[in-house]
């Protein structure tokens, strides 16, 4: 019966839907004067960034990504807010499986690999595809992979916090020094210097590292809550 | 000066309340204070005519005070000050008496506030803080609170919103807030406005003048509250009711071309309220149940009068107006009087206190015979002119409704008096004393005032002429009445004075033939000593006569009395509740069920988008 | 320059971010910094407001990217109203919540910086510009929000807060919808931008789109029927986040959805909807409320009756609605601030938060039951004090737009209300008190917070003007389209580096 | 209605069709399914949906990757007019800025999401969401 | 001066006449009756006996200061009612109190008796006076119905609430009011039943049950003022039937033999009946006699 209502709700929602949207004539543009032209052109042009997208995400809608920042870090805080019980004890954690000899000699090459490449991802985030959360995530995967592997691997809760609360006031601010410097928030108030070179782009590579660094942190702070929660 | 008299009354509840905090004899002091004070300000410092404005919240405030007003005021602080005078004694030693002297000026405040109001919205916001005031006395027993109190605060709020209503109608179509104005540009409303306004406004007041079917808050709400306070709760703040009803019916109906509907409707709430509040009166055992109908009833009298609306029923309404707040507030008093000495209210557990508290049963006496309309005190002044007025404008049948409520009135009189007063004197009260001379001396002030009236109704009736003089009546001193002498339009005449004076005469020469034949031998036994069927009654045997007393006449009423008004609300709350009960399922607890809500309230707008945005 | 808007949401996040380090340092440093922010802000929000009303609208760019290309913050009469008033709120609360948790300090820190914000996110939904941020800043609200309500762990708490974040799930995913929808035609997310083309959209799209708004948003406005999680949330939440649920959330809700409505679209029959909606919400809420047997659940409910009333009188569509709806707004935000902030005193002994277990409890609180008192008697528009004031302006505007029959249903619906209020005041002052009953003094700063909300009802209620014109600047201001399109696009020419 | 059903064109919005039906599905499963973790799977897949309808939106045919990469640009003088035609190949990319947001706000949610599913289960001990309503009325 | 001494001249005179005529209606009321049962029955001055005799008697205990008063209250409104009530056509015997517009007074007065000898009953602490009292109340509140009706209806037929008006009308037209306003008759005469209170609604007194009713506390000075109140009433009563609807009377003569023609049919009526219950007796009068009185008000309105 509620299956039958579900199935009958969504067919009218997905009729719905589909019929508006097969009016897009996919694949090509139809609206003028939208802002992507603008982006396309202002990012090359005038910020020296060779990824439009991570101007887009860092610059242009660079308060969107203050906000997702925000949601990550919230994101922890709320996991560790509804999982608390009581004061943590470092390694006082679930045993879910052990893992073999290969596995743990394996992780423990592959983790600065790992790292690395997830450092490289987001230093490069404005010159080829990627950026912080990119590399961010990466970079916590390779956590993930050391706390999987090793029942009794450390992170330190305070590192981890450090790391992440400095990388949110830097992005932060930042934000506060374009506007004292430009007038605006997240004003680009360094230069620019040239196309597709590493130190290009003013602060958005700045804060794309900081948004790296403060993923990474986050998310491996999510794993680790989730796995450290005491029953 | 009204600025001065509002600062007194708001000041002095709020001092009197934080003086309870430090002590109870500067709590009184500053009560009595206050309540003396604003009554010496409003009877030597204000003038008639005189107005205020001010403006707030974008709204222009006008206060001024006419002869209308001055009228009802007079009512207000008339019984205000002799209440506030009994309250000291009466509400000695009970608890929280900082809110209960707190309430009491607010509510005197808002009642002075009510009629000294020129525009609609401080006349609102008096109306509420007068109902808050006196919603605070309902509950203040702590007695039935979720009943009683419940009851009333809905009803009034009832009513206080359908004056709201036509209130934000007015202000919608003329933009304005003085009553003056919305009366001047009443004409120019929309038919249909002219009929709902009224209406509306009605609603509000027949709630406070507890007219049918509106009237089931109040006897609950006029027996739970302290006595002190219930003596001006009748007295005086049902007035409002009755003020509001005949600046309604004055200045609204009387330009509606199909007014008599109005009137007639109106005029036969008021008599079936009569008659059914009678018949509750007589049904009931608690004295204070027993005048909180019989307010009802007396309302209902002035209500026909309102809506009658000729020069002498609104004359005789204006005159019942004043005096029942002058009898029912010495009964009310009364049995607050009995209450404090006995501890009981119940006509079933105290009798035969004629001699242990001899004013208190002379007030009630002299009360109780202005209330059943008997010459020669005032109330027969009212209901003669009543009774004229209706005969003159051809209401025949309402007179016999009328007539009816006033004679079955006779049998709850008789029960009151009975009941406290008369009867076998038991041991169980010998211990009870009269009430202190705080409590008497107001009870016995008003009723002597009501023997002046019945011989000279014309100091009561001038201020009444004034008043209505102010809303548009021709002056009627002269040729319907004088200092002593009643006319109808018929050109009959009563002439009190010759009346009261024989009927004195006859009475004071059979009280003496019969008092000095056997002067010497006569002597008092108790109320045990009596013959009854051959024996005598023992000590501890009472056989006073106070279960079922009326049964008989009950039985023969039963049929109308079977439907009660308040058990239909009740059953009409309980369906409502029910459904609410119902509907509250609707949360059912479960989220999927709220999520998949979301997806219907989304199809379902989804399938209407063409009829909804359209 | 006072300062800019940006400092809004800037200046908490910052904070936010700090609190985790100063808690290293100096303990006391995690509850007393949120209090120093939202004072300033405050202080910041009303010199602002004060200039808005008289200058006009301030359009803070961000990035120094103009509008449509960059995202913009406006302070408009309508915005900066909407702002000071949440900051006031949350700085109330901030005041009450003050000693929250003291025992535990992690615990602390977390309530801190999620009630942060939950502050900031609500003040970002009203200030920003940019739908898409908008999106942003209700996910920040609502994550915020879904963990403050699963904060206390011994309860049902999590079971609400799920509901909640289901039902939020969906939200989000009917405003990705619309954004989606939105800019496939007109390629830009500029709100003002999208209001001056949304002439250019064909019409499924736009309607499609605005039932997609009314669904996403609408969840966050607790419009019946997709308020399921409202109650739940409310009751379960610590009595500050049910505060601030109230006085903040849900303000932010509808005003994106009025936004949405009054703006973004110029689609017919938006005003009867939005009626017909709120007479629904309204209904339901308060029927489902006289039954109730818990406070907090009873004062949910009563919280989304409310917010219905509000829905109506934004539907009416006019100035004095829009007036009214805005006052009822505030006089909402700061009345059922209080019943909640007190009513948790009130039940603070007992686990389940029943009715009945207030009996006779003014004894022991009085000023917490009075305060109660006052609040439930504002509330159902008693004069003289602040809640007259709304309901009147409400009912004045009906009367205006000849919408009788909504005169009739708000005053029944109201009358409603005035029973469950009062059944609880009798029951708190009047009603034995049981003897086992062992009750939670409040606390100084929650008594001061609750005497500040208590003030602001009396100030208002004797003294509306000191409202009423920032009021009609606001209700100006949201209706004159024009003006914001305007204001917002014209700022300035490119912003370059 | 233009259902193009038999239309080769159809073809095309392919994307469009998979994420609706991706999104009909993470909402069946959230709407139907009884297990918390699946409600929350079913959330993440609808997540999931959306992202590929916004991406969609943003598609160009034949259009590039919105990066001015150095083989790319080659060595052309990054004039205003050279960068606008190398920009009108390229595929949208604000759709992408926003499904990255997008992305990480729904993944916080998600977290959010399981860490309340633990509580839940540590409280009642069950899964079953048609048992969890402690809360009702 | 002049006028007060010439009102109580009259007062005076018109008591005696009242006494004696209704003590001589009251005697010839128990002879008839036991005639017509068989019986020879007391002479009909017999009541005068008993007057004479309780007058004369030595009261020696009261019951309260009600008690004492509650005779005089009767009083009042008997002497009050033959005040007021014209006796002979066009005033001619003494006018004493009479006033235009005493109709609505009139009612009033008459309660006023009744009450205040409630009251004095009720302060003997008897259960039976209180019972009684209660029964009376019960009954007035019943016949007032009818009562008032017929009076309404006369008082809308001519327009005036005056005695000597009506009066004037039947001698100018030579036309009775009863034969005129028959509906107002019939309701008035129902009515006159009740206010007699002789069987059937004599459950009041009813003697073997109640031992009299309101009276039984009271013997002696008291009982005697109140037998004479009660005649005196009963003669003020019936004159002012035979006011409102037989024409009045020219002289003394006709008067006597028109109120006790009159009175000749609560007494034969009540001689012929059982007693009815509180609520029956209440039930009647808001029976066919309320009916009555509607027609009556019907027919003054219409015609």
């Amino acid at each position: 019966m509620k299956k039958i209502l579900v199935l009958s709700l969504l067919a009218v929602f997905g009729v719905y839907l589909a019929e508006v949207l097969f009016k897009i004539d996919f694949g090509h543009q139809f609206f003028l004067n939208g802002v992507k032209d603008f982006y396309l052109t202002a990012s090359p042009d005038k910020l020296k960034v060779a990824n439009v997208v991570t101007s887009i995400v860092v610059n242009f809608r660079g308060f969107d990504t203050l906000g997702e920042v925000t949601v990550l870090f919230l994101a922890t805080t709320a996991m560790s807010s509804i999982l608390y019980k009581g004061r943590h004890k470092l390694g006082e954690r679930a045993v879910l499986f052990s893992s073999s000899r290969i596995v743990m000699t394996g992780s423990k090459l592959l983790f600065p690999a790992i790292i690395l490449l997830g450092v490289y991802v987001f230093v490069h985030g404005h010159l080829t595809p990627g950026g912080g959360f990119q590399g961010g995530v990466i970079i916590a995967t390779g956590f993930l992979l050391m706390l999987l592997s090793y029942q009794d691997y450390q992170v330190s809760h305070v590192v981890l916090s450090v790391v992440e609360s400095l990388a949110g006031i830097t992005f932060a601010s930042i934000g506060l020094i374009g506007l004292l410097n430009g007038g605006t928030f997240l004003h680009n108030f360094l230069h620019t210097g040239v196309l597709n070179n590493l130190l290009s782009g003013g602060v958005i590579p700045i804060i794309y590292i900081a948004v790296g660094f403060k993923v990474g942190a986050e998310l491996t702070g999510l794993i680790y809550t989730a796995l450290n929660e005491k029953d | 000066m009204i600025y001065i008299l509002f600062s007194i009354l708001l000041g002095g509840a709020i001092l009197t309340f934080l003086a309870n905090k430090i002590s109870g004899l500067l709590r009184d002091t500053f009560f009595l204070l206050t309540m003396l004070g604003a009554t010496l300000i409003f009877y030597t410092q204000l003038h008639i005519g005189g107005l205020v404005n001010f403006s707030i919240g974008s709204f222009n405030l006008e206060w001024g005070v006419n002869s209308f007003s001055w009228y009802f005021s007079l009512i207000v602080l008339g019984l205000g000050t002799l209440a506030a005078f009994y309250a000291l004694s009466y509400m000695k030693g009970k608890e929280n008496l900082g809110f209960f002297y707190f309430s009491f000026l607010i509510s005197i405040l808002s009642m002075l506030g009510i009629v000294m109001s020129h525009d609609l919205i401080s006349f609102f916001i008096f109306w509420e803080m007068m109902t808050w005031s006196s919603y605070f006395m309902v509950i203040y027993s702590g007695k039935n609170v979720q009943k009683n109190g419940i009851n009333y605060i809905l009803f009034s709020a009832f009513g206080a919103y359908a004056m709201l209503t036509a209130i934000a109608l007015v202000y919608a179509n003329i933009h304005s807030l003085s009553i003056v104005e919305m009366i001047s540009n009443y004409g120019q409303f929309s038919p249909a406005l002219q009929t709902w306004i009224p209406i509306l406004f009605l609603m509000a007041f027949s709630v406070k003048a507890a007219m049918m079917p509106l009237h089931v808050w109040a006897p609950g709400a006029y027996s739970d509250s302290p006595m002190a306070y219930t003596s001006v709760f009748s007295g005086a703040l049902s007035k409002m009711g009755i003020y509001g009803m005949i600046l309604i019916f004055v200045t609204m109906i009387s330009h509606l071309p199909d007014d008599t509907w109005f009137r007639e409707v109106f005029a036969w709430l008021g008599a079936i309220t009569a008659i059914m509040g009678t018949l509750w009166a007589i049904a009931q055992d608690d004295a204070r149940k027993l005048l909180a109908y019989s307010s009802v009833a007396q309302l209902g009298y002035i209500i026909t009068g309102v809506a009658i609306g000729t020069d002498l029923a609104m004359l005789s309404a204006l005159f019942l107006a004043a005096l029942h707040a002058l009898f029912k507030g010495t009964l009310f008093m009364a049995v607050g009087a009995v209450e404090r000495q006995t501890g009981t209210v119940k006509f079933s557990e105290v009798t035969g206190l004629i001699r242990k508290m001899p004013w208190t049963f002379i007030a009630s006496l002299l009360a109780i015979i202005a209330l059943a309309g008997i010459p020669p005190l005032g109330g027969f002044v009212g209901k003669w002119m009543l009774y004229e007025s209706l005969i003159n404008s051809n209401h025949y049948i309402l007179v016999i409704a009328i007539f009816f409520a006033s004679t079955s009135a006779f049998l709850y009189c008789y029960k009151f008096l009975f009941g406290f007063f008369l009867g076998q004197e038991e041991k169980e009260w010998a211990h009870v004393k009269e009430a202190p001379a705080l409590m008497v001396v107001p009870m016995l002030l008003m009723a002597g005032f009501l023997v002046i009236l019945g011989t000279f109704p014309g100091i009561l009736l001038k201020p009444a002429d004034t008043a209505m003089q102010t809303l548009g009546f021709a002056p009627t001193e002269g040729h319907l009445w004088s200092m002593s002498v009643l006319f109808n339009a018929w050109g009959d005449q009563v002439l009190l004075r010759p009346l009261v004076y024989a009927i004195a005469g006859i009475f004071l020469f059979f009280l003496i033939i019969l008092t000095v034949k056997g002067w010497k031998n006569t002597r008092y036994v108790t109320t045990k000593d009596i013959s009854s069927s051959g024996e005598v009654p023992l000590e501890h045997e009472n056989l006073t006569f106070s279960v079922n007393f009326y049964q008989p006449f009950l039985r023969a009423v039963g049929p109308v009395m079977k439907h009660r008004m308040i058990t239909w609300y009740r059953e009409f709350g309980a369906g409502m509740e029910t459904i609410f009960d119902f509907t509250r399922r609707i949360y059912t607890g479960n989220g999927q069920t709220y999520a998949i809500y979301v997806m219907v309230f989304l199809v379902i707008i989804l399938l209407l988008q063409n009829t909804i945005f359209g | 320059m006072v300062g800019s808007p940006v400092l809004f949401i800037a200046i908490p996040l910052l904070a936010a971010f700090l609190i985790p380090l100063l808690g290293f340092v100096w303990k006391e440093s995690v509850r007393i910094l949120p209090g120093l922010v939202l004072l300033y802000l405050l202080y910041l929000s009303l010199t602002l407001m004060e200039q808005v009303v008289h200058t006009g609208t301030i359009v803070e760019v961000i990035a120094g990217w103009a509008p449509p290309w960059g995202i913009n913050l406006v302070f408009s009469p309508l915005t900066g109203l909407l702002t000071t008033l949440m900051i006031l709120m949350g700085f109330i609360i901030w005041i009450y919540s003050y000693r929250f948790k003291n025992i535990d300090f992690q615990e602390a820190v977390k309530y801190f910086i999620l009630l942060l914000m939950l502050i900031t996110g609500s003040v970002g939904i009203v200030l920003t510009g940019d739908i898409f941020n908008q999106f942003v800043f209700i996910e920040i609200t609502s994550i915020s929000a879904y963990a403050l309500t699963a904060f206390y762990k011994g309860r049902d708490s999590a079971e609400a807060s799920f509901k909640y974040l289901m039902i939020g799930s969906l939200s989000s995913m009917f405003l990705l919808l619309a954004i989606a929808l939105i800019y496939s035609q007109l390629g830009t997310l500029n709100m003002a931008d999208i209001a001056a083309k949304a002439h250019l959209m064909k019409p499924e799209f736009k309607i499609l789109a605005l039932i997609f708004f009314i669904t996403g948003l609408g969840i966050e406005a607790e419009i019946f029927p997709l308020n399921g999680w409202a109650p739940d949330a409310y009751a379960q939440a610590p009595g500050p986040i049910g505060a601030a649920f109230s006085g903040i959330v849900v303000k932010a809700g509808v005003y994106a959805m009025i936004r949405v409505m009054f703006t973004l679209f110029d689609v017919a029959g938006t005003h009867q909807f939005l009626i017909v909606i709120g007479i629904i919400t309204l209904i339901i809420a308060e029927m489902s409320a006289v039954r109730q047997e818990h406070l907090k659940r009873m004062l949910a409910y009563s919280s989304i009756g409310q917010m219905g009333l509000v829905i109506v009188a934004f539907g009416i569509g006019t100035e004095e609605g829009v007036f009214a709806a805005l006052f009822l707004m505030l006089n909402h935000a700061i009345i059922k601030s209080l019943l909640f902030l007190s009513g948790s005193y009130l039940v603070y002994h007992s686990t389940g938060k029943y009715i009945s277990e207030v009996d006779g409890i003014a004894r022991n609180l009085p000023i917490t039951s009075f305060l109660f008192a006052l609040g439930s008697i504002a509330i159902v528009g008693m004069p003289p004090f602040a809640g007259f004031w709304s309901k009147w302006s409400m009912l004045t505007a009906a009367a205006h737009s000849n919408l009788i029959l909504i005169i009739g249903l708000v005053l029944s619906v109201s009358l409603i209300e005035l029973v469950y209020y009062f059944r609880v005041l009798n029951r708190i002052y009047f009603f034995p008190k049981k003897k086992e009953v062992v009750v939670k003094k409040p606390t100084i700063n929650a008594l001061l917070a609750m005497g500040l909300l208590g003030l602001l009802i009396l100030i208002i209620g004797f003294y509306p003007d000191s409202v009423t014109g920032y009021l009609h600047a606001a209700s100006q201001s949201l209706l004159d389209k024009g003006k914001y399109i305007h204001d917002v696009l014209s700022t300035g020419q490119l912003l370059l580096p | 209605m233009e259902f193009k059903l038999f239309d080769l064109s159809i073809v095309e919005y392919a994307f469009f069709v998979t994420s609706v039906l991706i999104i009909l599905i993470g909402l069946y499963a959230a709407l139907v399914k009884k297990t918390l973790i699946k409600i929350v799977i079913g959330l993440s897949i609808l997540d999931a949906g959306i992202n590929l309808l916004l991406i969609s939106i943003g598609y160009l045919k034949a259009g590039t990757a919105p990066i001015f990469s150095p083989a790319l640009v080659k060595n052309m003088p990054l004039t205003l007019e050279n960068i606008k035609k190398l920009s009108e190949g390229m595929v949208d990319p604000v759709p992408q800025a926003l499904v990255l947001t997008a992305i990480v706000i729904g993944f916080g949610v998600t977290a959010v999401a399981l860490s309340l599913v633990i509580r839940l289960y540590r409280h009642h001990h069950t899964l079953n969401i048609d048992e969890i309503k402690n809360l009702k009325w | 001066m002049h006028e007060i001494i010439q009102i109580t001249w009259g007062a005076i005179v018109s008591f005696i006449l009242a006494f004696t005529v209704g003590i001589t209606y009251m005697g010839l009321n128990r002879k008839i009756t036991a005639r017509i049962q068989n019986r020879i029955g007391p002479p009909w001055y017999q009541n005068f006996i008993d007057v004479i005799k309780l007058g004369s008697k030595q009261t020696s205990i009261h019951h309260g200061v009600m008690q004492h008063m509650g005779p005089a209250f009767i009083m009042v409104t008997s002497v009050m009612s033959l005040l007021i009530i014209p006796i002979l056509n066009q005033n001619r015997f003494f006018p004493n109190l009479n006033f235009h517009g005493d109709l609505v007074f009139l009612l009033y007065i008459m309660v006023f008796g009744p009450l205040g000898m409630a009251l004095g009953a009720g302060q003997t602490g008897n259960p039976n006076s209180a019972i009684g009292v209660t029964r009376g109340l019960s009954q007035m509140a019943g016949f007032e119905i009818p009562w008032v009706m017929a009076l309404v209806a006369l008082m809308i037929q001519y327009k005036t609430t005056s005695i000597v008006d009506l009066m004037n009308i039947q001698v100018e037209t030579g036309k009775w009011l009863m034969f005129s306003s028959p509906f107002a008759f019939l309701a008035a005469l129902l009515a006159m039943l009740g206010m007699f209170r002789y069987a059937p609604f004599d459950i009041v007194g009813a003697p073997q049950e109640l031992a009299s009713g309101p009276m039984s506390e009271n013997g002696g000075k008291y009982l005697f003022v109140m037998m004479s109140a009660g005649s005196v009433f009963a003669f003020a009563k019936l004159t002012l039937y035979v006011d409102l609807f037989m024409g009045g009377a020219n002289n003394l003569i006709i008067l006597v033999v028109k109120t006790f023609s009159l009175y000749l049919f609560p007494m034969l009526y009540g001689i012929v009946s059982p007693r009815y219950r509180t609520e029956q007796s209440v039930r009647y009068f808001w029976g066919w006699p309320s009916l009555f009185g509607l027609l009556a008000i019907l027919h003054a309105m219409f015609f």
